[in-house]
């Protein structure tokens, strides 16, 4: 197999940060290269160098043999090399079809044949989404759909995956990992990065570990080990991922729930969640799991229903009212509001809870860093220092900041929107951790994830949604994938009956 | 259904029409104000007066509004508009009038000199990244400054040669003022590039993401640099509409004109955040702030009331927008 | 250069005031002194910002057409309490203020001769009549719209013992040729029963011109209480425009910079006025050629 | 760095500066600024003319900018500051020579208008997220107009019993003219409001990411609000700096002055996208603008030709910001 290609010595440095120190890296065609490393080891950065998106300090590329430079996106575009960034990178304004376009809008634009074509890639994608439609309207989920589709219709020779099925549930995730499946067959070459690793060995042909900037290790998947993986990625070698969920016990009722509507999105929803309990909120993309936690939190109002914190009725209008109930929120899109990218790591870990570094209205700035390094530490939060702007993050890294204002928020409640998405193996861990300490020291946590062995791991039941509507529970001995999508699918169908009627 | 999403896969009826209208509340505020003027005087719902009114705001702030809208598609702000429009004026009735040329050189050179002032502001907002706002407030003096020194700071009359020019700006076309004419039009083809061509898209994407559309292997800096030009071309056209309107050239033409320019946009639902707005309701958000002036002087309104009646005008507008907006959700 | 002079103008976007930028320059260039000028651009406080930097500088005549009537006073005494000879020109400034003299038209008295004209022109007539003022607050244009009500009021008495005056209504045109069109346009919307047009300057009138034209009506008269700009006197040749106060800025500036200038070699009379107003006089079809230059730069 | 991400704990030493001196290119243009000023006119660097440039700032836009500053933070701006110093001025002389009004009584309800202009404003733009663009243009003319009502469109006379604020106008502090002393103080408040305080936190991570603030349980319509407030009640005050420098109250006040006010804030190197911007760096900006004009009227330059200088030098400083931000990674 041709080598499409190749990264020789790539070294990027930011300010006095070394993201990468001199890194090789191969694309044969008709491969699915994986690239696996821990949160900040430079995966999405040496991608940027690939796409044009950065220039390298030193090294170089050749592609298809050849030595190349790219002044920008632009020549890395036209050479045939498409990125899925790892932060979504969308037009809201304009419709899905505009976006998938955008790179190569003719100059008149015909907008039927364009929504035409946006229709038929989304639709060889598998799902079903309006051409139509503003993105800024999409969920995440979707939005990540329309990058993917944006990126098949260059037709590119080289495609890069930055953590595509970070924000995809069960089956979504699937039909991706086949389209690449397809693609590779086609003779494109595959770039894949995932911190899901039963996926990327699923998937991929190699494997490449990075870490702190440097190449491992490139091995063939099929001479690789998960374990083996992990530990040359962490550095050292993880037991359980998951720790024990013994000696949680359920306390007192922390927050129910009774008949919450919030039109077609959240349906007639009840159920209760006790203080030291972990409770899973799992189902399909579109179920409607976001949308209920915002009504819990008070980021929507329901339309009708009432909510009790503590057994008492409670007004949930605002976060501040969210808060002020103590309960709070890690929100799933993080870019868009779970952190302020401009803002200083420290100034985001104590957002929630300003008042823990205020007197009388003044910041106590020491005291500020002080708190974000120790939080940051316990979440193995790779920074220069907490005076750094989150922007200057990782994914992954970023994703802990949005984690950590809320375990410093210390709320009786704490319900987390996909809390791994895009973090590590190791620091998956931490975070699994200190869920557990949370629910042991009296909290109430619920989790919304779309990777259900996460759910199964760390939850002491599940309720399953579909269209809006809580369509079962499972307990712990009932934690199989096969329960958790019957359930989820199942009403959809009988809703359609119903429709139908 | 596939579990994915339970949207219809085909575009709504009228989403055609959504993207014409884009924000119901702009063509709610006018429809109300038109009954509320109408009741206020009787002179208002005559054919004259409504000419009148377009009239003005062809030779006002309309145009500019084309141009204006482009740019803040992009998150920018364009302060010279009116200086440029001053420039326009000056030139324009210096070269037919002081240097003899013949009408369509002068204005080809007219335009030329918005070309400039567009690529001047444009270069420096899109190639060295500095704030639009300071730049074209620089622009904004230099240009008022050229109008003043190369008028001497008085009109020059238009006088017989460019008769042509001036009979339009009093002409009518199937009665319809010659100016309005012309600004429809400019309308017209600003909608169909905001919305039928590449260079309206990424305008708009643009403001609405400027890393995305970079990420897209689009050259950026070269749209952001288009909108301006297109901001001088439309200003220095304006410009000679208003010479062509009062048969002279003067540099007080535009005074003050970029904040009016700005509101007829922003009143038309644009977002100066970028990659919110439209053509036609630009067009309404330009007429809308014309009938308030014009129904105050119908309506006799005593001068320095007039200020507080136009602002409490404004605010009911835009409240109106704003319940239009929360009514249809 | 034997001295220095500063000038400063309320704001440079008017021809009336690009006329008498001209005239003081070439009055203080015959006189071999060095000038700057500064423009407000219509806010006081940059004017008080201006002459400060002036006197910083080191200018000796001082010649200030201000914006305000009473915002400049203390700047001014600070002026000329540094030994800086002032003259004011044009505006008005309360005589309290300590400069040598004012110089400028006699506002009233231009507009009481305009009304004056018009209560014979029109006798017999009821007078219905739009007003086109400059904007607001200014104290020159209130006496000017004063002076012209008086003039007619005084005259319709004296020609036919009793007033048949009404003002139908009153636009801001901010002494330009396109705000007095857009302000005369919406006016005679509203009244199309106006026979006469009134406007605080020239520049304005001509603008109503256009409208009266577009709006294709006649019989209405278009008067102007003050100025004598050169297009107004060409149309009052031929007829179409009735009559306007003169109203020189060379006239005013020159005067003002020779009073300065006098000052300033210490050979000024000791009597001298502390309101110097120069001759005020109607200019209609009977007397235009007198004032009619037509290579006059206003 | 360790691989298991332990943070360093404390920031560079430096960092305290860093914080306050957000940006270099604003004290690159100022110094570069003073030194072209001192060759270009022997006047420029006496005691005397600096004194005067700073009262100018200090009763210009300088007070206006802090308050500026606070809403441009937030992504928002605000029009009205000059027709509300106008308002200020003119109730301020108002309530002293025509009602007889003690000196702190007259400045307390003076305070107010600018709490009661500020709280309007701001409702509509923090509760009913309505653009403060246009209401703080509706804004503007309302004010311009109830200052012109008040004062019938003439200047009111302080007059003796209203002598302490005229002191105070003209007066020294340690030989700076006590308008300067006030402005510097407003600054230093102002600043330490930014740095030191959860207000100033807050108003500034509104602007970065509102939606990111508000899902942090922050009542964030409520500091939208408040900045608004600021900037009212500190127009209001330069609205009585200016009355007590000349002596009268007049509706002539500010007339054009929030284009001044927004580019003295923009010069300092905020952003009007919201979140970034400092206060020291922005009384460096409404300096340099001070300057800028003080140096033309030195050296003579005539008068038209000043806004085309003005206009070049003001591009001059912003390449010279681009420069330093270059060359500061
Ligand atoms: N603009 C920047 N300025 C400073 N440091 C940066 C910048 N971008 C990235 N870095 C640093 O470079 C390192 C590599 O980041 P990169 O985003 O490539 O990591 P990654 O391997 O993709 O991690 P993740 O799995 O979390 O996405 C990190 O330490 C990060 O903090
Ligand atoms: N663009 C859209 N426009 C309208 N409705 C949508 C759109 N996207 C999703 N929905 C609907 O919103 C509801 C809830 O979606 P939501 O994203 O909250 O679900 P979720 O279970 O949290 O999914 P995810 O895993 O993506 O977070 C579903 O009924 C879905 O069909
Ligand atoms: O006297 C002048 C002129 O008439 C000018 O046209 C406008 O301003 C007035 O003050
Ligand atoms: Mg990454
Ligand atoms: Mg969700």
């Amino acid at each position: 197999m041709s080598v499409l290609v190749s990264l020789n010595a790539i070294k990027k440095n930011f300010g006095g940060v070394q993201a990468l120190k001199g890194i090789d890296f191969d694309l044969r065609q008709g491969e699915v290269h994986a690239l696996v490393g821990e949160n900040g080891a430079g995966k999405s950065t040496l991608m940027r160098v690939l796409a044009g998106e950065t220039t390298p300090s030193s090294g170089s590329i050749s592609l298809f043999g050849k030595p190349v430079e790219f002044s920008g996106p632009h020549d890395a575009t036209s050479h045939g090399i498409s990125v899925i960034h790892q932060e979504l990178a969308l037009a809201p304004d304009l419709t899905v079809a505009e976006n998938i376009f955008l790179g190569r809008l003719p100059k008149f634009v015909n907008h039927r044949a364009l929504r035409r074509d946006a229709h038929d890639l989304i639709h060889k994608l598998g799902f079903n989404i309006d051409p139509a439609t503003q993105v800024g309207s999409l969920t995440v989920a979707h939005q990540q759909v329309v990058e993917i589709a944006k990126a098949l219709s260059n037709n590119s020779r080289i495609i890069v995956f930055d953590e595509p099925t970070a924000v995809l549930a069960g089956s979504d995730a699937e039909r991706l990992l086949d389209i690449i499946r397809e693609l590779r067959a086609a003779g494109t070459g595959i770039v894949y990065i995932s911190h899901r690793l039963n996926e990327v060995f699923e998937l991929s042909d190699r494997i490449t570990v990075m870490k702190d900037g440097s190449h491992v290790e490139t091995l063939d998947t099929a001479d690789a080990s998960i374990d083996q993986i992990i530990s040359d990625m962490v550095g050292r070698r993880m037991d359980a991922l998951f720790p024990s969920k013994l000696g949680r016990e359920a306390g007192e009722l922390v927050l129910e729930a009774r008949n919450v509507s919030l039109g077609r999105k959240v349906r007639d929803v009840s159920f209760s969640i006790r203080a030291g309990e972990v409770v899973g909120l799992g189902g399909l993309v579109g179920s409607g799991r976001t949308e209920v936690a915002r009504v819990l939190f008070g980021a929507d109002r329901a339309k009708s229903g009432s909510i009790l914190v503590r057994g008492k009725p409670t007004r949930l209008h605002s976060p501040g009212d969210g808060v002020r109930a103590s309960i709070g929120l890690v929100p799933e899109d993080r870019k868009m509001q779970g952190v302020i990218l401009d803002a200083p790591i420290r100034v985001n870990c104590t957002l929630a809870k300003l008042r823990s570094v205020t007197r009388l209205g003044f910041l106590n700035v020491r005291k500020e860093r002080r708190i974000a390094t120790k939080l940051g530490a316990s979440m193995r939060l790779k920074a220069a220092n907490v005076d750094a702007p989150v922007s200057n993050l990782s994914g992954g890294n970023q994703q802990k900041v949005a984690l950590a204002k809320w375990f410093h928020a210390d709320c009786e409640l704490l319900i987390l929107d996909e809390p791994t998405r895009g973090v590590d193996v190791g620091a998956k861990s931490e975070i699994y951790t200190i869920i557990n300490d949370l629910a042991k020291s009296g909290k109430a946590v619920l989790v919304i994830s779309s990777e259900h062995q996460e759910l199964f791991g760390i939850c002491d039941r599940i309720l399953v949604m579909a269209e809006g509507a809580i369509v079962g529970e499972l307990n712990a001995s009932e934690f199989t994938e096969e329960r958790l999508l019957t359930l989820a699918m199942t009403r959809t169908e009988k809703n359609n009956d119903e429709a139908i009627a | 259904m596939s579990a994915s999403g339970t949207l219809p896969p085909s575009a709504s009826r009228n989403s055609r029409l959504v993207e014409i209208v884009r924000n119901y509340g702009t063509v709610g505020i006018f429809l109300v104000l038109m009954v509320v003027a109408s009741f206020w005087s009787d002179a208002f719902l005559t054919e004259r007066n409504l000419m009148n009114v377009a009239r003005q705001v062809a030779s006002g702030h309309g145009i500019m509004a084309v141009g204006m809208l482009f740019v803040v598609l992009t998150r920018g702000i364009d302060l010279s508009v009116g200086s440029v429009a001053a420039v326009g004026a000056v030139l324009g009735a210096y070269l037919i009038a002081t240097m003899g040329f013949s009408l369509p050189v002068t204005i080809l050179l007219v335009l030329l000199s918005g070309v400039v002032s567009g690529t001047v502001t444009g270069f420096f907002v899109a190639y060295m990244k500095l704030p639009s706002f300071v730049i074209s407030l620089a622009m904004m003096a230099i240009a008022r400054g050229v109008s003043l020194i190369l008028s001497a700071g008085r009109p020059i009359t238009i006088g017989p040669s460019g008769s042509a020019l001036v009979d339009f700006g009093s002409g009518f076309f199937l009665g319809v003022p010659q100016p309005v004419v012309l600004m429809l039009i400019i309308f017209a083809i600003g909608g169909a590039v905001l919305t039928f061509t590449s260079f309206g898209r990424i305008v708009t994407a643009i403001g609405s993401n400027e890393e995305a559309v970079r990420l897209s292997g689009v050259p950026v800096r070269r749209y952001i640099l288009g909108v301006y030009v297109i901001s001088g071309v439309l200003a220095s056209v304006a410009g000679i509409v208003a010479a062509a309107r009062t048969g002279i050239g003067t540099p007080q033409v535009g005074v003050g004109a970029e904040l009016n320019v700005i509101a007829a946009v922003v009143i038309g639902g644009a977002s100066l955040m970028g990659g919110r707005g439209g053509m036609f309701n630009t067009l309404l958000g330009a007429l809308i702030l014309g009938i308030i002036t014009n129904i105050m002087n119908l309506a006799g309104v005593p001068g320095y009331h007039q200020n507080v009646y136009l602002g409490l005008i404004i605010i009911l507008a835009m409240l109106i927008q704003f319940v239009a907006a929360r009514g249809r959700q | 250069a034997d001295c220095k002079v500063g000038l400063t103008m309320p704001s440079l976007n008017a021809p009336y005031f690009a006329a008498q930028v001209a005239a003081v320059e070439a009055a203080a260039k015959e006189k071999g002194c060095e000038i700057t000028t500064a423009d407000s651009q219509s806010d006081f406080s940059k004017q008080i910002s201006d002459i400060e930097d002036m006197v910083a500088k080191g200018v000796q005549i001082l010649i200030v057409n201000p914006r305000d009537q009473e915002a400049l006073v203390a700047t001014v005494d600070a002026a000329s309490k540094a030994g800086v000879k002032v003259v004011v020109m044009d505006s008005t400034l309360n005589p309290k203020a300590n400069v040598i003299t004012q110089v400028r038209s006699s506002s009233d008295e231009n507009g009481r001769l305009v009304g004056d004209w018009i209560a014979k022109k029109m006798k017999g007539t009821p007078i219905k009549m739009l007003l086109l003022s400059g904007n607001q607050g200014n104290p020159g244009g209130l006496e000017r719209r004063m002076g012209v009500v008086k003039g007619i009021v005084e005259g319709q008495l004296v020609n036919e013992g009793a007033v048949n005056l009404q003002i139908l209504g009153q636009g801001w045109g901010d002494w330009a040729t396109d705000g007095g069109l857009k302000a005369a346009e919406d006016l005679l919307q509203a009244h199309p029963d106006a026979n006469l047009i009134v406007g605080e300057n020239d520049s304005m009138v001509l603008g109503a011109a256009q409208a009266v034209k577009a709006a294709g009506l006649k019989d209405i008269l278009l008067t102007a209480a003050a100025d004598g700009q050169r297009e107004a006197l060409e149309m009052i040749k031929d007829g179409t425009y009735g009559a306007t106060g003169l109203n020189d800025p060379d006239l005013v500036g020159r005067t003002a910079f020779d009073i300065g200038y006098k000052a300033f070699k210490g050979e000024l009379p000791a009597d001298l006025p502390k309101l110097y107003l120069t001759p005020a006089d109607v200019i209609s079809k009977d007397n235009v050629d007198k004032y009619y230059n037509p290579k006059s730069v206003f």
